[in-house]
C-alpha cells in the first residue's frame, strides 16, 4: 500500500460546541484505502509538526474528521473554512481489526475518542453497543449519530447527561445484559486502563486505540515510542504503524 | 546536465541523501517514491546489540524545528544485516550505515561487522545527543574522537564518513583530528541540544528531558560549521541541518558540501528531496551550470 | 499579584529586561511605551573607545530568527557617561551597562569607570562572536573568562552579571569558572554563530561573513542552557535567547532563570515586553500563583 | 515623535506590471505625521524581520506604497488583497528635506527608487522636473503621475520608451538648459553615484535616498549602517534614523 499526500478541499465544516469541529475533507484515492481506526496526519502552515487526527467516518470520496482544540496548532486548523485547502499524509496505522459483521462488539469511547469508533458503529450496527462518555453535557458530541446507526448509551462525568458516572460504569453494566466478542475502545489513558482491566476479568478481548506524539507518521523516526509486551519482553512499539490500535493485553497503558 | 558526485571514492548519482533516523532502514519513503530518486540513503543509526531507545515522549515542536530523544532504538547489527539489509539488495542508491557504540571498541565491532556486509559506507555517528554513554562524547573531545575512528579505520576498508556534533566550542579542531585519524569523509551536523517545558504540568515535554534539535531553525548553524570545516580539511564534507528546499542545498554546496543529507523535512514533506531536486535542475539550467560540481565551495567570503 | 525579583541585591519591578544591543540606549522603545513598563534595561555593549562595528550588511534573515554582526559599535564609555547615561536619570527601571573589552585590562578598565557612574548593574558580555579581538574568545574557555571576572571584580563593587557564549562545548563549566571568580549573576545566552550566503552572488550575505542567530530559533537551546546552568550554580541566573511570547517566559523561569531578557522579538513587534507582561499577570491569576517568585526553577525533570 | 505600529486595512490594491503593485493603506494618524522620503516597516506573516518600504504619497488618512517583488518577502505582500490588514510600523526614517515651494528641484528616480519622488513633485509642481529610469518600457511606472505634476522626462536602458539611456544622461540634459536648486535622487547605487557626480561637478546639493538591511527601524539593533563622513571623519551611520536621506557629499556611494 502506498502512502498519500497532498492538499485536500475542506467541503463542509460542524461546529459542536465550543471546541469541537468537524471536517469533511474531499480525497477520493485516500479516501477508498482508509479503514475504520487509521488516522491522517495533518499540516498546518506555520508548525514544524504534523497533527495525527484519526478518521471518524469515510466514503468513496470524502473522510471526515472531528477534533478538539487542545494547543496552538488544533486552534489554527479550526479556523479554516469550507473552500480552503488541508494537507493530508494517510492513510496511517493499522486501523481496527475486523470482525465477521455479526460479531456483537462493544465501543467505548470518551470525549474526543469517540469520533473514531463511529465507523465501527456503521459497520456492526445493531450488534454493536456504544458506550459513550463526556465529561458534561456541553461536551457530547456524535450521540445522535450513534443512535442512527447501534445501541447507544452516554455517560457523563457530572451526570448533565445520561448515566452518571464513567464508562466504565455502562461497561460493566452492559456487560451484565450478556457477552461481547470484542472491546473497541478509544479515550483518555485512564479510561482505557479502566475498560482493559474490566475486559481482562471478563475475558473479552480489547482493542485500543492510543495516543503518542508524532513526527514522520509513517514508522521512519521512531519518536512515536509506545511501551509493548510481546513474546514475554518489553519493547517500544510505534503508534503510527504498530498502532494506533493495540491489544490491551499487549501495551503498557 | 551532470548531478553525479564522487564522495571517498563512492558515486552518488545526485547529491541528495536523506539524513539518518529520519527514514528508518529506506522502506517508508520508498512507498512515495522510488529510492532509486535519491543520491543516498544513511539508515538508522546502528549499535552492535538491539537497544529500545528511550522512553517516550520523545518530540517536541520547536519554532522551526523539532526536538527528539529517540536514543538509538534499533534492532542492532545482526537483525539489521539479516532482516533490514536485504531488503536494499540490488535497490539503485548509495546505502549507508549509520554507527554508533558506547565504548571505542564497540565502534571497532561496528566496523568490523559492517566492512563484511554489503554496505557501500560507514557513517560513524560520534554526536548523538540522545544517548548516556558514548555518543556526544565521543562527538565533543578531539582525542576521543580520534581514538574512536582510529578504531574503526583499522577494521574496514570501506569509504569511513564521520558525522560531527555542533555541540562543541570548536568544530574545526574536530574535524581535522578525524581527518588525520583516517577518515574518508565528514559529514554535519547532527544536532543541536534543546530543551521544551510543557507550562501546565512544569515537566519537560521530552521524557529524556533534553533532546537534539533539528529542522530549518538550525540551518545557519549548520551552514557556518561546514563552510568553517571545508575550508579546514582536505576530506569532502557532507553538509546537513535544517535543510528544507533547494535554495538550502545550494548555499550548503555553495559553502563547500559536496552533497547534503535532508532530515526532518521529510516530516513536513515527504517529497522534499524529489522537489529538490527539481528545484536544483531548473536553477543550474537557468544559470547555465552543467555540472553540480563546479558550484561546491564556490561562496567568495569578504 | 507580585512580579517583583532580586538579582544580586538589585530590585526588579518585573522580570522583563530588554537585551543588550536590542534597545539602543533605551530611547526608541520609550516611544512606545514608558520605560517604567521594564524591569530593566540591558543598554548597548560598551568599550573602551568609539567603535564604528563592522560593515554592512549586518543582517541577515534566517527560519524563526536572524542573524546579526553588528560588531559592538558604540561610542565608547566616556561619551556613555557624558551624552547617554544621563538622559536615563530619573527614570524608573534598572539601567545595566553591558561592558566588553579586547583584553583582561580593558575589561577591569570598564569596571572600573561603570564603578564611579549611576548604573545599577554591569553587564559582563564575554560572549560577543561579532569582534576579532576579545569578545567570544573569553566566554568560551574557562580560566580566560574567569580572569576577565576577577579583574572586573577588583575593579567593582556594582552588582557584576557575566553574559555567557552558547558556543561552546560545555556551558556549566564556565558559569561555574564565572560563579568562582565572583559573578553576582549570570545572564545567557549571547548568539549562536551562524551563516547565510546569497545564492545568486555567491557571497555570505553578511559583509563580515558570520553573525550571531538569535530569535525563537535559538529558543530550545537557550531553555537548555539555563536548566543546565541553573541547576549548577547559586547566583542569579537571567535567562534571554529567542523569547517571544508570555509562554516562553514562563518556561525560562520554570527551568530556573529569576529573569529574563528580550532582543530580537522587539524587532518584529515593538510591544512584545508588554503582551508579555499582560499575558504572564493573566496567567498567574488563572493558575492563582500570587508570587513570580514561586515558579523559579520549579520544574520538574524526569 | 512617537513612533505608531499597528494593523491597518489595505484599502486599494494596482498591479503596474509583472511585479510591481501599490497599496493604498488607511492608518490616519500614521500618514498625517508623515512626510516625503520616509518609510514604514511592514511586518509580513511568517518573516523574522520587517521590510522597509517607502511611501510614495499621503494624505490625511492614506499612505500609498508601491513596491516590487524581489524576494520572498514582497512576493507574500504581494498576495495581500484589499480588506486585509498590513502590520506597519512608522513613519520612520528622515525624510527628504523641504524647500520653499518655489525653489527648483530636479528629482532623479531610477526603478523602485521612482515612488518616494511622487510626493515631492506634487510639493514642487511645475518648479520640479521628473528624471525617471527604467529599464525598458514594460518596467514603467507612474509616469502619467508624475507628468500630472511636473515636467516629467522618461528614459529607458533599451531605448524602448523615452530617452535611450539612464537618468544621468537625462540630467546631463536638463542641467544644459538651466540652474537648479537641489536634486533629490533614489535609485539603484551606480545611479546615485552617477546622479552624486554630475551634482558635484555642477555644484547643486544633492540629496540621496539609500537602501540597507534593516531589522528595528528605529535606530535600537544599529544594523542598517551605511558609510558617512561627518567632520572629515569616516563613521557608520544608520540608514533608518539618520537617513534614509543624505546628503550626497556625506555618504559613501
Ligand atoms: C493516532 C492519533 C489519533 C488522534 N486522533 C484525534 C482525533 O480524531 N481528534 C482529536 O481531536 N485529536 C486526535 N488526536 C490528538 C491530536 O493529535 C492532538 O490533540 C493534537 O496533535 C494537538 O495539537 P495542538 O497543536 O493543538 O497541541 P500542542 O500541545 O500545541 O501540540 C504540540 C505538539 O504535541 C503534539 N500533541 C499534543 N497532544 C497530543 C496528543 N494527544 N496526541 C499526539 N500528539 C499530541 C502535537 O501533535 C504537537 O506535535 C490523535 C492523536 C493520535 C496520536
Ligand atoms: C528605506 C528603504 C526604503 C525602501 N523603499 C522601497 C519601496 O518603496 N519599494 C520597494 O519595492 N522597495 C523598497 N525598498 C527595498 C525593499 O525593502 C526590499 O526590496 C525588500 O526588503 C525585499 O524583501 P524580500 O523579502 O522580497 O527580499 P529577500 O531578499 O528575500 O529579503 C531578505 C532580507 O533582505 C532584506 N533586503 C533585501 N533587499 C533589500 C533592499 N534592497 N533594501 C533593504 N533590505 C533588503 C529584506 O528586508 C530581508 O530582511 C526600500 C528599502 C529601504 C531600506
Ligand atoms: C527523529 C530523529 C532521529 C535521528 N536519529 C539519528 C541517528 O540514528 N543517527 C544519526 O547520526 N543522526 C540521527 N539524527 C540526526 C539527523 O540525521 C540529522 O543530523 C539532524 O536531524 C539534522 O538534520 P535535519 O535538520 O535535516 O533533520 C536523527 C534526527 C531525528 C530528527
Ligand atoms: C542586533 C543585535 C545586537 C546585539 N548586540 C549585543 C551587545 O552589544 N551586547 C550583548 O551582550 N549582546 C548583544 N546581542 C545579543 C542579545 O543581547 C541577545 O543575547 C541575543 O540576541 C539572544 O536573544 P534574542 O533571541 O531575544 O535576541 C545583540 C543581538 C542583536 C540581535
Ligand atoms: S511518528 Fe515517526 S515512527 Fe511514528
Ligand atoms: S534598523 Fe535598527 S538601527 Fe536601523
Amino acid at each position: 500500500m502506498a502512502y498519500l499526500q497532498g492538499s485536500f478541499p475542506i467541503i463542509q465544516k460542524q461546529q459542536f460546541n465550543s471546541d469541537t469541529y468537524s471536517f469533511y475533507i474531499r480525497c477520493p484515492e485516500m479516501a477508498a484505502q482508509t479503514v475504520p481506526g487509521q488516522f491522517v496526519n495533518l499540516k498546518i502552515p506555520g508548525f514544524s509538526l504534523r497533527r495525527p487526527i484519526s478518521v471518524c467516518q469515510r466514503d468513496d470520496e470524502v473522510l471526515r474528521l472531528v477534533f478538539q482544540i487542545r494547543g496552538e496548532g488544533t486552534k489554527e486548523l479550526a479556523a479554516l473554512e469550507p473552500g480552503m485547502k488541508a494537507d493530508l499524509l494517510g492513510p496511517l496505522g493499522n486501523g481496527f481489526p475486523q470482525l465477521p459483521p455479526k460479531a456483537k462488539v462493544i465501543l467505548a469511547g470518551g470525549g474526543i475518542g469517540v469520533p473514531p469508533l463511529l465507523a465501527l458503529a456503521q459497520v456492526y450496527g445493531r450488534n454493536a453497543t456504544a458506550l459513550l462518555g463526556f465529561r458534561n453535557k456541553e461536551s457530547l458530541i456524535l450521540e445522535g449519530e450513534f443512535a442512527a446507526e447501534c445501541d447507544t448509551r452516554v455517560a457523563t462525568d457530572d451526570g448533565s447527561f445520561g448515566y452518571h458516572g464513567f464508562v466504565t460504569g455502562l461497561l460493566e453494566r452492559r456487560l451484565s445484559e450478556g457477552p461481547a466478542d470484542m472491546i473497541f475502545a478509544c479515550g483518555p489513558l485512564a479510561m482505557l486502563k479502566g475498560i482493559a482491566d474490566i475486559a481482562e476479568k471478563n475475558q473479552i478481548p480489547c482493542k485500543v486505540s492510543v495516543e503518542e506524539r508524532m513526527a514522520c507518521g509513517i514508522g521512519a523516526c521512531l519518536v512515536c515510542a509506545c511501551r509493548t509486551v510481546r513474546d514475554g519482553k518489553e519493547i517500544y512499539s510505534h503508534v503510527c504503524t504498530d498502532g494506533p490500535v493495540f491489544d490491551s493485553r499487549e501495551v503498557v497503558l | 546536465m551532470n548531478l553525479e558526485v564522487k564522495i571517498a571514492g563512492v558515486t552518488f548519482k545526485n547529491p541528495i541523501i536523506l539524513a539518518s533516523g529520519c527514514c528508518g532502514f529506506g522502506q517508508e519513503y520508498d512507498k512515495f517514491y522510488p529510492m532509486e530518486a535519491l543520491g543516498g540513503l544513511s539508515l538508522k543509526g546502528l549499535t552492535p546489540n538491539e537497544r529500545q531507545g528511550n522512553p517516550p515522549p520523545r518530540v517536541a515542536e520547536t519554532p522551526s524545528g523539532m526536538l527528539n530523544s529517540v536514543g538509538l532504538q534499533n534492532p542492532g547489527i545482526d537483525a539489521f544485516l539479516e532482516r533490514e539489509l536485504p531488503n536494499l539488495a540490488g535497490r539503485d542508491t548509495v546505502k549507508i550505515a549509520n554507527a554508533a557504540g558506547a565504548t571505542v571498541e564497540e565502534y571497532a565491532y561496528m566496523a568490523q561487522r559492517l566492512d563484511a556486509s554489503p554496505i557501500d559506507m560507514i557513517e560513524a555517528n560520534i554526536s548523538c545527543p540522545n544517548v548516556k554513554q558514548g555518543g556526544a562524547a565521543f562527538g565533543t573531545d578531539c582525542s576521543m574522537a580520534a581514538q574512536v575512528v582510529t578504531a574503526m579505520r583499522k577494521n574496514t576498508t570501506k569509504p569511513l564518513m564521520v558525522k560531527l556534533s555542533p555541540n562543541v566550542t570548536d568544530i574545526v579542531s574536530i574535524a581535522k583530528s578525524v581527518e588525520d585519524a583516517g577518515a574518508d569523509a565528514i559529514s554535519l551536523i547532527n544536532t543541536l541540544l534543546g530543551m521544551r517545558i510543557d507550562i501546565s504540568t512544569r515537566r519537560p515535554v521530552l521524557h529524556q528531558n533534553v533532546g537534539g534539535l533539528s529542522g530549518p531553525a538550525v540551518f545557519p548553524i549548520a551552514l557556518r560549521m561546514v563552510w568553517q570545516v571545508a575550508g579546514a580539511v582536505k576530506i569532502p564534507v557532507v553538509g546537513l541541518g535544517g535543510i528544507a528546499k533547494w535554495q538550502d542545498v545550494i548555499e550548503m554546496m555553495i559553502a563547500g558540501a559536496k552533497a547534503v543529507q535532508i532530515g526532518a523535512a521529510l516530516f513536513g514533506d515527504p517529497f522534499t528531496p524529489v522537489k529538490i531536486l527539481e528545484g536544483i535542475q531548473q536553477w543550474m539550467e537557468q544559470k547555465g551550470i552543467s555540472d553540480i560540481n563546479d558550484i561546491i565551495g564556490s561562496v567568495q567570503p569578504y
